[in-house]
């Protein structure tokens, strides 16, 4: 073995051990925190969540006025997706993760709906945990209450419509609206700090690389999880 | 349960009125992010620190405990941002290449995560000035003041109730689980995971129509309308958040 | 004291899921009456409670609150609601607010009083219930017994004629259950009419001037708690047991020990 | 019989929020038997309970099974909650599978028997609580008295040796408490150690053959039913009611119609 690929190893196991030692428990790792995004990015982020927000309370209160018990319904449903995400997930790799939640509260109560739940769980994690923040809550609501739901539910219709199973839909539409907003929260990141050489693009993958090995497990594990709790469910 | 709840129903500044408590907290966390200068975040942290543990009566520890929960996040992305791959070496402040490949971090760009850092420190330190002295309760009704739609802010109300509800159920299915070798081994994990969250799943369906019943026995008629105990309003209170804030903005200003 | 104010005439219900759940009850309680209805887990006991004040409707039958038929069109049954109250079993499935004091507003906020009214009932039902100084703790930090008494604040609040209570005391310990007890007595020497549904036969015995024993959606007696209990066939049916001033009454019959008239008048019972 | 099987060693824990829930508690008990412990809510007998099986880890003392200190590691915790299972209070909380064949399944699967095993035990177990009929029936969809026995069914497949039962009776009505007894009586007479919490001072009277007393936290009085709530300080002390046999008892004493030794042998009580 030449040095040169013994010094690639070791550089690959100190990365490994660094994201060891600086995430037990892989805790939230996807959610910007409190004050990190410079003043504009987070007014954009703001800004471009709003016009979702609106478009969700119209539906919702469309439900609601239709069948007034569906306001205690998604209450109910949004305490549930803050607790889920308060649970810790065995992580394919061993380690550990905290689901979002996100491809089963799609699947079960739509995408515009999991936009205003998404946000207000989010206000919750902020205030309740530390998790997130006022000021970068329209960039996390952007990525896991708009993107991530819009995704998984894009892509278990679509697959539903191809014919494929129950299982494969649900795990791939829990999956990928995973990966999505881990993909998208990455992209915030890097449009808010471009590298000095290679600008956004860079920034963003460096973030994608860093993420990548608590993200990655994370989606998977909460695909096949998803699917056991949909399999549960629809057999009763 | 959660630690911040329970010290914003028991801190020294719970009667304080809402407002006065979440117009301080934002208004300093903005200077704090516009600031240009690294000053600014270590002053607001110090007077978060100051008005947390002194005014508040928080213990310190507690504190210093809470402001660790971000720093994985924090310590992560300042040192993705600190540090950068390029085939190009040059304009590298420290670096190592390898194969061609140079890992290492430039000078502006370690300014920047410095600042970055401390920005952020100095803003949670407002999340938490705001978290740990404020009841959610009261929170919710600020922001009915400011017109956010009532559907969002009934949602809340409903939401951070029935959090504890379910949090509690969830802990105590997960210590029957575990009475019973729940968790042991991996696949058992997935087992015991996938009926927590589907039992979980069914209380949610099953309460919230019981809650709609009783509800609807204390009259709901689709709105739901609940008066809040109203806190004293303190002019005293105004004052020193402008006498707080006019020199911090000032610093901002005068920086740049 | 004789007026009828609740009455359940041939009430049949059955749930969407095709339970049977009531058949054919009739029941009459009288205003300021103490009225206990015993019968085991699943017997409707709180089924009946929701048709009385509307909440389900009845398939076939009706409920006349003060003589007349009530109506289900959503004024009047506020109307209805305005004067029967319910607390729930679970106060968790109750309490929507994390604020004690919000919760017990939102019943009365309904009736649309003004907030000055409001808040003074509130104050009120926070002083019956002996939860003023629970007023800035939040529901979840609060003790079963507590959330239980604020729940029952909620109800007050709206100031009925009628309060039902659904099993009031079950997972209350015995010092709870006896703090209760006295609420329900101080509640009824106001003039309220009460009625609770429970499967203690001790505390119906010793607390209620009338009895009625559910068994399958049905009533299947209803009089005096002494003279009900003494059918000890009844009691049996209904999967319940004997109180044991009876039960003790009754061996020392046997044993001539006794008359056998039935024993103590009531309100004069053991524990509770 | 008179081996020691479990014990409680000068243990002290308080829960992360600052609570002090357990302070300074010793308790033996030896094997097959059947001990009942008494308090009010809160007193702290289920948190005593999750340390029996090491679900709550002591802040100093400990637990000592079969004269062993408990070993906290994966493995041994495993071996140890083979041996010492607990029924939770709320069925609904033990019940988190679909169906009923899932759920009393879930135990013998994760102690990695073979499927014929875990079928065998679980069939074993339905049988021994009269679940076998229920077999398929999603578990939402049981009676409260069902549940429960499921919810034990669950445990029993585990195979444990002592068995620890939350607030048995509490929501059950008196014919299925009384069913619930029986069995408890079937499992004591296999030569399982059996150890339940209760406030119901009646029960725990007829039932039991070693009694302790919890009052916040501490145990206050420990030893054989009968001479312990003859010393009624303690019974009010622990915010509880005496038994009605020895209420009954000492009045008679009073009126000189008694003589003073405790009324009947244990296990001749009341209802149950």
């Amino acid at each position: 073995m030449s040095l040169r690929k013994i010094k690639n190893i070791s550089l690959l196991i100190a990365y490994v051990l660094a994201v060891y030692i600086v995430f037990p428990n892989n805790a939230y790792a996807m959610h910007i925190m409190e004050g990190f995004l410079p003043f504009n990015w987070a007014a954009f982020w703001w800004m471009a969540m709003i016009p979702f927000v609106i478009v969700g309370v119209r539906s919702i209160k469309k439900t609601v006025t239709e069948h007034p018990s569906l306001k205690m319904l998604l209450g109910m449903a949004g305490a549930f997706a803050f607790v889920l995400s308060a649970l810790k997930i065995p992580s394919v790799t061993g380690s550990c993760s905290h689901p979002t939640g996100v491809g089963l509260g799609t699947i079960l109560f739509g995408p515009t709906a999991m936009t205003v739940l998404g946000m207000i769980v989010l206000i919750f994690q902020a205030l309740l945990l530390a998790h997130g923040g006022i000021t970068t809550l329209g960039a996390n609501t952007f990525s896991m209450g708009i993107v991530g739901p819009f995704v998984s539910y894009g892509i278990y219709k679509g697959c539903k419509k191809l014919g494929a199973p129950l299982w494969l839909s649900v795990f791939l539409s829990a999956t990928i609206g995973d990966l999505m907003t881990y993909i998208t929260t990455s992209f915030q990141l890097g449009l808010a700090f471009p590298a000095a050489s290679g600008g956004v693009m860079a920034s963003a993958l460096k973030f994608m690389g860093i993420f990548a090995f608590t993200q990655l497990p994370l989606a998977i594990s909460e695909g096949i999880l998803t699917v056991m709790v949909i399999n549960i469910l629809s057999a009763y | 349960m959660i630690s911040i709840d329970c010290y914003a129903y028991s801190n020294n500044l719970k009667t304080v009125h809402p407002v006065e408590k979440s117009l301080f907290a934002m208004i300093t966390m903005v200077v704090c992010l516009t600031s240009p200068t690294v000053i600014t975040p270590l002053i607001v942290l110090a007077l978060m620190a100051g008005g947390i543990v002194c005014k508040a009566g928080i213990p310190a520890r507690v504190f210093v405990k809470l402001m660790l929960v971000p720093l994985s996040f924090l310590l992560l992305s300042v040192l993705t941002i600190a540090f950068s791959i390029s085939t190009n070496p040059s304009g590298f402040w420290l670096a190592q290449t390898i194969n061609g490949v140079t890992v290492g971090t430039r000078y502006p760009d370690l300014i920047t995560a410095v600042h970055l850092f401390l920005r952020s420190l100095g803003a949670v330190s407002c999340l938490y000035f705001l978290a740990l002295t404020t009841p959610m309760t009261e929170l919710i009704t600020v922001l009915n003041k400011m017109r956010v739609p009532v559907i969002i802010t009934e949602l809340m109300v409903l939401i951070y109730r029935f959090i504890f509800v379910f949090m509690e159920t969830a802990t105590t299915i997960r210590r029957a689980q575990f009475s019973r070798s729940g968790y042991v081994s991996f696949k058992s994990s997935y087992r015991s995971l996938s009926r927590l969250f589907s039992a979980l799943l069914g209380k949610v369906f099953v309460k919230s129509q019981e809650l709609y019943n009783s509800m609807a026995a204390r009259c709901y008629t689709g709105e739901i309308k609940v008066l809040t105990k109203k806190r004293p309003v303190s002019l005293r209170n105004y004052l020193i958040i402008t006498g707080l804030e006019i020199p911090l903005i000032l610093l901002n200003l005068l920086w740049r | 004291m004789a007026e009828l104010i609740l009455e359940a005439v041939d009430l049949e219900y059955s749930y969407p899921d095709g339970t049977n759940a009531l058949r054919k009850v009739n029941l009459q309680v009288q205003q300021g009456e103490k009225l206990a209805i015993l019968g085991s887990n699943g017997a409707g006991k709180s089924t009946l409670f929701m048709q009385f004040n509307g909440i389900f409707r009845p398939n076939s039958g009706s409920i006349k609150y003060q003589g007349q038929d009530i109506s289900y069109k959503s004024k009047e049954l506020i109307e209805l609601r305005k004067k029967v109250g319910i607390v729930f079993q679970d106060p968790d499935s109750q309490l929507f607010s994390a604020s004690v004091y919000q919760d017990i507003s939102f019943g009365p906020l309904n009736l649309g009083l003004s907030e000055e009214k409001v808040a003074e009932r509130v104050k009120r039902a926070m002083k019956d219930t002996e939860t003023t100084d629970l007023e800035d703790k939040p529901t979840h930090l609060l003790s079963y017994g507590q959330k239980k008494r604020v729940s029952i604040a909620g109800v007050l609040a709206m100031g009925p004629e009628v309060i039902i209570f659904d099993e009031p005391t079950a997972g209350l310990d015995p010092r709870h259950a006896r703090e209760f007890m006295q609420l329900l007595e101080k509640l009824s020497i106001e003039g309220k009419t009460i009625i609770l549904s429970t499967h203690d036969v001790d505390l119906a015995y010793s607390w209620s001037d009338q009895m009625a024993i559910m068994y399958r959606g049905e009533i299947i007696a209803h009089g005096k708690p002494g003279e009900l209990l003494m059918r000890s066939e009844i009691v049996e049916r209904a999967d319940l047991t004997l109180p044991w001033l009876i039960e003790m009454h009754t061996e020392l019959v046997k044993k001539r020990l006794a008359v056998s008239v039935y024993p103590f008048a009531e309100n004069e019972g053991g524990f509770a």
